[in-house]
């Protein structure tokens, strides 16, 4: 339904204002005719439209920008295409030598533009003929500005930090400015590796309390008050801050059971962030099951369990699944539970590497995606050095989150139709 | 043969026809704080069609439930006094495995329920579940089930569609040769017909009359021209209370209570 | 197989026995069982989460008690009452410079050099003005400092007193465990043993025997062999010796006598106020010498006399309550929750008094939500409204997922997106020249509230949109077809009809929105500025371009820094659980409204 | 779709026709024997009389029982209303004839033989082949002979009306005692009641068939 009908149904008016029109063209009872308040319904129509689109454009802008500015550092123009150094190194300091007669010059012009600048706007009104002057300067120092850039990208030497070491002559400071980036090198394999090993664990052991919980709350438990203000208390969980947990489990797991910062402590603060969610979208599509499947299964003899087992899991396992992957998107995209809990800012030994007992492996904190996101867009400053590791990691979060959360609205909406009974 | 069990006669405490196969006696049954039956007493014999009739909530489709120990599944509801035997065996003892007793009496429900599985699997599924795998074994008695439902022509070619294809009457039917592979001797039907129209209807009453050869079968319905049509002998329950239980034709022609007298004559409720 | 196989045998049923599998149960029960246990673990965890998070916070209250009353107690409260006099004056200068400021912009407007500038503004009477009025305060100064110095070493001599008591405790504690005889020793314990034993060689170095039979201890110790009675009464002297040692360490304070070094000197303190008092007295008179030539600047200067009557007469008041000020008074433990809940403060690791108030932290948050609420609310709701009502229906399939598409992307990413793009978008916009007749225009600081609160509003669209869509959809469509079948359009039965039947929906969809956005961590970490102050009012919408912190963005900043068990920690625990019962009732208040409204339907 | 009670209904119908049958006997037997003196099949039709009842007896039951339980409608119902009635006359026809035989057995053994036979052998003939068409019709479902045996019936009618003219004649008066007069007269009328049962009946099949009062 579109405009179409809003000017089909448009509000008939007395008989004698249609009399009056008449003369125009032929009318009857029911022709179009114009009024205000089809203008005002119009109107009405294009702002709600307008909103919406907005929300949509400026949404849009956000992954435009992460996508366009990402993708330069994940994609490369030459074969294979994408940046393998960028997704599987380890992050390191970025060591970057600019021509220093660039820089002395580069500096120079940019403080003549600034003072400039001042003066332009110390200028009264009136002097108009000045003002033209400092513009016109301006503007050549830009075009100066862009092309020294030029020359000075060309000559440049960015090293991370193994390049650097394995320097035999560092380049003399009497030519180069020397500067440091932390962070801004290498890759972010280790991030990458974190995040995956944080979320499968964690959804692991939400998956198998929260299906196991729902089971009980569907199947077994008897309704009444208690199950009720269960329920309640999962449902209002779910709504519980993020960073609530992330103080619980920093409380409870880090502290109190001294686990320190470690992959074990995130996966339970993850998992228990998640639970509600899972418990309660798992409980709903096993309630969804039609109660004949469980009484036809019964009457043929079947026990309890192997009715479950048949004809209760089978059914809602689709949504049980589609849920859990919202859930894995929600677990995958959260920063504040595991920033004292489970994430390092930077660690260089991959998390299988240099572990004296096996269960080593589970008290060892990780680096994670969200949390050098966090890291890379707080603790350093940005510049044409530092984008590419800020926008690049973001992008490869943004692609991982949103892969999870496209399918599960892809899932959903086909078990939708699927199962409708 | 009038064997005729009103609540309020003495008559309930003769000894019962050796060919009885159910029968309860002085059975109150309650929901919670309501009860829902007042001292049943009843044979149902072996190899013969009975009928439940009465109006909604007079408790008939719960004696038919307590049959099976169906009832176990809503937690309020419960025996008060009295004793169901089947077969001479009390199947409210606490010796008694439900799952057992439920593949000896199967029970086909008012709304037609296949699993959402394939006609096979719909089949096949009370054997599975008993740990049957042969898969021999399995296809010989899922095409006697459909035959013995009177649905194997209907379905021959397409075994492996998916059951909610069916039509509905072609569905009760499915269910009710799910129900024959456990190999039960007694089925409880409750109002199998009260979704289908009435050509599928009088398929599944067809079928009732054939399998009435072979098993025992209990019947609830609302349809007073249905019990009267498929059964051999009918119940007439009201409030909760067994009112008059007798030969069919003795019920809808002759019935010696006034309230069975106007309730199949239909001046009442 | 033949028919006669489904033919029921005559047997006597099977199902008289009960298949039994393990103690005394079956099957279906154990399984039963199971499934019981998990979820009692799994529910027990979700409320463990309450439980902890309230024992964690419960501890702050006393102990912010025990600290307040440490406050009063050294007087370090006494010297903030006398601080007050002290940022009174520093206000009042303030003021006065802002005056110089003034001036000398108006004198630029006028069109004079920078030289005749400095020489106007540094003239001989400008000068005593201006640098005299700052020279008045400099005895309260001095004269106060002294006194802080004074009360916080009071009170760090108490605070390390209370750590040596800790210890001597767990001295005490070890020598009786030692004492008895089935102790032993823990590696712990050894290597503490081992530690001592070479701190008292080192002691003894003359006395050689005892110097070797520490170093035989030691070897044994390392090899690992347990105590025997004699080395038992060596780790025994041992402790004694060091609980000793620490014992004297303790210098025992008498907050009597010790309160008297800060509170002493009262009358040297009122014979400052009053000559710092006469002295601005005689500044303000030559204030008068100075020739502004501006009506405006002559106003203030008046304004800036009437505010110096103020501060001298406030001065007997401030004598008052110094005179009345008791460092024995109780701080019953209400006024330590008191103190959070109303606390307009929140500094930590100061030298001189921690303090933890929750109101800049709370009104953060909720300038913030506010403001992403105001931006959310129409944007959430229209886009439901339309696509539900007007869209067409491709443009629905494309919407619909999209939008909740947003809803997946992670807080950090936003957040990033605020910090790197949008913070510097918005400072930009506010330096243009058509901007600048907003009066707050153009604005320092690019993370500010605006920043965090527009990103967060991008956060909670997803969250109305899809739940307000559902509660529209849910209208049942014969209340649509009743309005159009009397002759409505289409848009007055959505406004008129399907948006007052859907309200309870989306009044709910706008609180869930509202709990998203007041729980969000990362994006007002990153973008709201982090300043932790109450916003100003007092600047119209300027409020909105300040930068904040908020109760989300504190625990996660200090959090990681924090000693377990301290004030801070359960500071943080308790700003925790305020979040965690705004959560709870803001839930909760979303639940009943759509309850309410059902009931009232039906 | 048969139904597996729709058994029953032809075994009604298999009964309706056997006392139909039966009847027509009865009435041959009864109408022969006093046309052929023997008092013999006299006799026999005589004790035949209470077969027939009790199985008038019988389909009335089977009627009603199918009636409260299988709750019929349209030709099945007409079909037990047209068994209901027929039945009836057929029964009817074998109370006529079991008077006839009686009546007969009075006259000939009072008599000796029938003497004056008028028309009786003509009016017994087609009578018993009224009975028999309409037993054909139905079971024929037949309609055009069963408006055929509706204008048949009027010739016995004459007939009958003929024997009552004549037998009330003086000249009759002389030859035959009074009561072999009657009892002829009785006789005749009987017979006349046969073909009005077999009329009836034939009404009732065009009932049946086109669903016509």
């Amino acid at each position: 339904m579109g405009r179409k009908e809003i000017q089909q149904n448009g509000k008939l008016e007395p008989f004698n204002l249609m009399q009056k029109n008449s003369h125009k063209e032929p009318t009857h009872l029911f022709s179009k005719r114009f009024s205000k308040k089809k203008v005002l319904e119009e109107s009405v129509t294009y702002l709600l439209r307008t909103l919406t689109y907005l929300v949509i454009v400026l949404a849009g802008y956000l992954f435009l920008d992460i996508a366009y500015k990402g993708s330069k550092a994940i994609f490369k123009t030459e074969a294979p295409f994408i940046n393998t150094q960028f997704l599987t190194e380890k992050p390191q300091t970025l060591h970057v030598f600019e021509p220093l007669e660039i820089d002395k010059k580069l500096s120079k012009i940019r403080s003549e533009v600034l003072s400039l600048n001042i003066k332009t706007k110390s200028l009264s009104s009136a002097n108009t003929e000045q003002a033209k002057e400092y513009s016109t300067t301006i503007k050549a120092h830009n075009n100066e500005i862009k092309r020294l850039d030029i020359l000075r990208k060309k000559d440049r030497l960015t090293f991370s930090d193994t390049e650097y070491r394995a320097l035999e002559f560092t380049p003399s400071l009497d030519e180069f400015k020397y500067n440091t980036y932390a962070y801004s090198g290498g890759g972010i394999g280790p991030a990458i590796i974190g995040t995956t090993l944080l979320v499968f664990g964690s959804i692991l052991i939400a998956l198998t309390m929260g299906v196991l919980c729902a089971i009980y709350l569907s199947e077994y438990s008897k309704p009444g008050r208690s199950l009720q203000a269960i329920r309640l208390s999962i449902l209002n969980l779910s709504g519980v801050p993020s960073i609530v947990f992330g103080l619980f489990g920093f409380g409870l797991f880090v502290l109190y059971l001294d686990w320190g910062v470690s992959l074990i402590a995130g996966w339970f603060t993850l998992a228990l962030m998640a639970l509600p969610v899972i418990i309660t979208a798992s409980e709903e599509s096993m309630r969804a099951i039609p109660k004949g499947f469980r009484e036809g299964s019964l009457a043929l003899g079947a026990s309890k369990w192997t009715c479950i087992r048949t004809n209760v899991l089978p059914y809602a396992l689709p949504g049980i699944l589609t849920s859990s992957i919202m859930g894995i998107a929600r677990v995958a995209g959260e920063t504040a539970p595991i920033m004292f809990t489970a994430a390092y800012a930077l660690r260089d030994r991959l998390p299988w590497e240099g572990l004296e007992n096996t269960t080593d492996f589970f008290f060892q904190g990780v680096m994670a995606l969200p949390y050098h996101i966090y890291v890379v867009s707080s603790k350093i400053p940005q510049n044409e050095y530092t984008q590419n590791m800020q926008y690049g990691t973001a992008l490869v979060f943004l692609l991982i989150v949103g892969s999870f959360a496209l399918s599960s609205i892809i899932l959903r909406a086909k078990v939708r139709k699927k199962y409708d009974w | 043969m009038n064997v005729n069990f009103q609540t309020d006669s003495k008559k309930s405490d003769t000894p019962s026809t050796p060919k009885a196969v159910i029968q309860a006696r002085d059975l109150d049954f309650s929901y919670g704080d309501s009860q829902a039956l007042f001292n049943i007493n009843m044979d149902i014999h072996k190899k013969e069609v009975t009928a439940f009739i009465g109006p909604s909530g007079c408790g008939k489709s719960t004696f038919l439930r307590c049959f099976n120990r169906m009832n176990d599944l809503i937690e309020i509801a419960k025996i008060k006094s009295g004793t169901i035997k089947i077969s001479d065996v009390d199947i409210y003892d606490k010796n008694v495995d439900v799952i057992e007793l439920r593949k000896h009496v199967g029970m086909v429900f008012q709304k037609s329920n296949p699993f959402p599985k394939s006609i096979y699997e719909n089949i096949a599924y009370g054997m599975r579940i008993q740990g049957i795998k042969n898969k021999k074994e399995l296809d010989e008695t899922v095409e006697t089930c459909l035959k013995g439902a009177a649905l194997w022509d209907e379905v021959k070619d397409r075994l492996n569609q998916s059951a909610l294809g069916l039509s509905g009457g072609q569905q009760q039917r499915l269910c009710i040769a799910r129900a024959l592979a456990v190999k039960p001797k007694i089925i409880l039907m409750d109002e199998p017909c009260s979704a289908l129209d009435p050509v599928a209807t009088a398929k599944v009453e067809e079928l009732i009359h054939k399998l009435k050869k072979q098993y025992t079968i209990v019947v609830v319905t609302h349809n007073m021209q249905q019990a009267a049509r498929v059964s051999d002998r009918t119940a007439f329950f009201y409030l909760g209370r067994l009112v008059e239980y007798g030969p069919t034709e003795q019920i809808f022609m002759n019935p010696e209570n006034p309230k069975t007298e106007a309730y199949v004559s239909g001046r009442f409720g | 197989m033949k028919p006669e196989n489904l033919q029921p045998k005559d047997t006597i049923p099977k199902f008289s026995k009960r298949r039994v599998v393990l103690w005394g149960k079956d099957s279906d029960s154990i399984i039963k069982g199971f499934f019981g246990c998990t979820a009692t673990v799994a529910i027990v965890v979700l409320f463990l989460i309450t439980l902890f998070l309230i024992k964690e916070g419960a501890g702050f209250v006393g102990q912010y008690q025990k600290s307040l009353k440490l406050y009063r107690l050294s007087g370090l409260e006494y010297v903030e009452i006398l601080k007050e006099r002290r940022a009174d004056h520093t206000a009042l200068t303030q003021y006065l410079n802002g005056i110089k400021g003034e001036w000398i912009k108006s004198l630029k407007d006028e069109g004079l050099t920078q030289k005749d500038i400095s020489k106007t503004v540094m003239s001989k009477e400008a000068k005593a003005v201006f640098i005299g009025y700052l020279r008045t305060s400099s005895d309260l100064r001095r004269f106060i400092k002294e006194k802080m110095d004074t009360a916080i070493e009071i009170r760090d001599q108490e605070i390390t007193n209370i750590n040596l008591k800790e210890s001597l405790d767990n001295y005490a504690e070890k020598i009786s465990l030692v004492g008895n005889y089935s102790f032993k020793l823990s590696p712990e314990d050894r290597a503490e043993f081992i530690l001592k034993l070479k701190e008292d060689s080192q002691k003894h170095t003359f006395d050689k025997e005892k110097l070797s039979s520490n170093r035989q201890l030691i070897e044994s110790l390392q090899d690992g062999i347990p105590l025997n009675t004699q080395s038992r009464e060596i780790y025994l002297s041992l402790l004694k010796n060091e609980y000793l040692s620490t014992e004297k360490l303790i210098q025992p304070i008498d907050f009597a006598t010790s309160i008297l070094k800060v509170t002493n000197e009262k009358e040297r303190y009122f014979s400052i106020l009053e000559k710092t008092q006469s002295d601005m007295e005689a500044v303000l008179d030559k204030a008068d010498l100075i020739e502004f030539n501006n009506s405006d600047l002559d106003k203030r200067r008046e304004r800036f006399k009437e505010l110096n009557t103020i501060f001298f007469n406030k001065l007997s008041e401030h004598k008052l309550i110094i005179e009345n000020w008791d460092p024995n008074k109780l701080v019953p433990f209400w006024e330590s929750l008191g103190s959070f809940l109303t606390g307009k403060e929140w500094i930590t690791a100061s030298d001189q008094q921690d303090w933890y108030g929750l109101i800049p932290l709370l009104s953060g948050s909720l300038i913030i939500s506010c403001l992403a609420l105001f931006i959310a609310i129409p944007l959430g709701v229209g886009a439901a409204i339309y696509t539900n009502q007007i869209s067409t229906s491709l443009e629905k399939n494309l919407i619909k997922p999209y939008i909740e598409f947003i809803s997946a992307v992670p807080s950090v990413v936003i957040g990033f997106f605020g910090v790197v793009v949008l913070g510097e978008a918005i400072r930009l916009m506010s330096q243009l020249g058509f901007l600048s007749w907003v009066p707050f225009f153009p604005i320092q600081e690019r993370l500010n509230t605006f920043t965090a609160g527009s990103l967060l509003a991008l956060m909670a669209i997803p969250t109305i949109y899809t739940l307000a869509e559902d509660a529209i959809n849910n209208v049942p469509n014969h209340l649509k077809e009743a309005s159009l079948a009397m002759g409505a359009t289409p848009l007055q039965t959505t406004f008129k009809v399907i948006v007052p039947s859907a309200l309870s929906g989306i009044i709910s969809a706008i609180m869930l929105g509202f709990g998203r956005v007041i729980g969000e961590t990362m994006v007002v970490l990153l973008c709201a500025g982090n300043r932790i102050k109450i916003p100003e009012l007092s600047d119209g919408l300027g409020v909105f371009f300040q930068p904040v912190h908020t109760m989300t963005g504190i625990i996660a900043q200090e959090m990681g820094e924090v000693v377990n068990g301290s004030l801070h920690y359960r500071a943080l625990f308790m700003v925790g659980i305020v979040l965690f019962i705004a959560s709870l009732i803001i839930n909760l208040g979303a639940q009943w409204v759509v309850k309410k409204y059902n009931k009232m339907e039906s | 779709m048969k139904r597996y009670f729709h058994k029953e209904l032809s075994e009604l119908k298999n009964k309706l026709i056997l006392l139909g049958e039966k009847s027509h006997g009865i009435a041959t037997l009864a109408i022969d024997g006093l046309l052929e003196n023997d008092l013999e099949k006299v006799n026999q039709a005589y004790g035949m009389d209470d077969y027939v009842d009790d199985l008038e007896m019988d389909i009335a039951h089977s009627c009603i029982r199918y009636m409260s339980l299988r709750s019929p409608v349209s030709s099945d119902l007409r079909l037990l209303l047209v068994a209901l009635k027929a039945s009836k006359d057929f029964e009817r026809i074998g109370d006529e004839a079991h008077s006839i035989a009686q009546k007969s057995c009075k006259l000939l053994t009072t008599e000796g033989s029938l003497k004056n036979s008028l028309d009786l052998r003509e009016m017994g003939t087609l009578t018993c082949q009224l009975v028999k068409d309409s037993i054909t019709c139905f079971v024929e479902e037949d309609i055009d002979k069963a408006f055929l045996i509706l204008k048949k019936d009027r010739e016995i009618d004459t007939i009958n009306q003929k024997h009552f003219d004549t037998l009330s004649d003086e000249a009759m008066r002389t030859e035959m005692s009074d009561a072999s007069r009657f009892n002829t007269m009785l006789i005749s009328k009987s017979i006349e009641r046969i073909g009005d049962h077999a009329k009836n009946i034939a009404r009732e099949v065009i009932f049946l068939l086109n669903g016509d009062q």
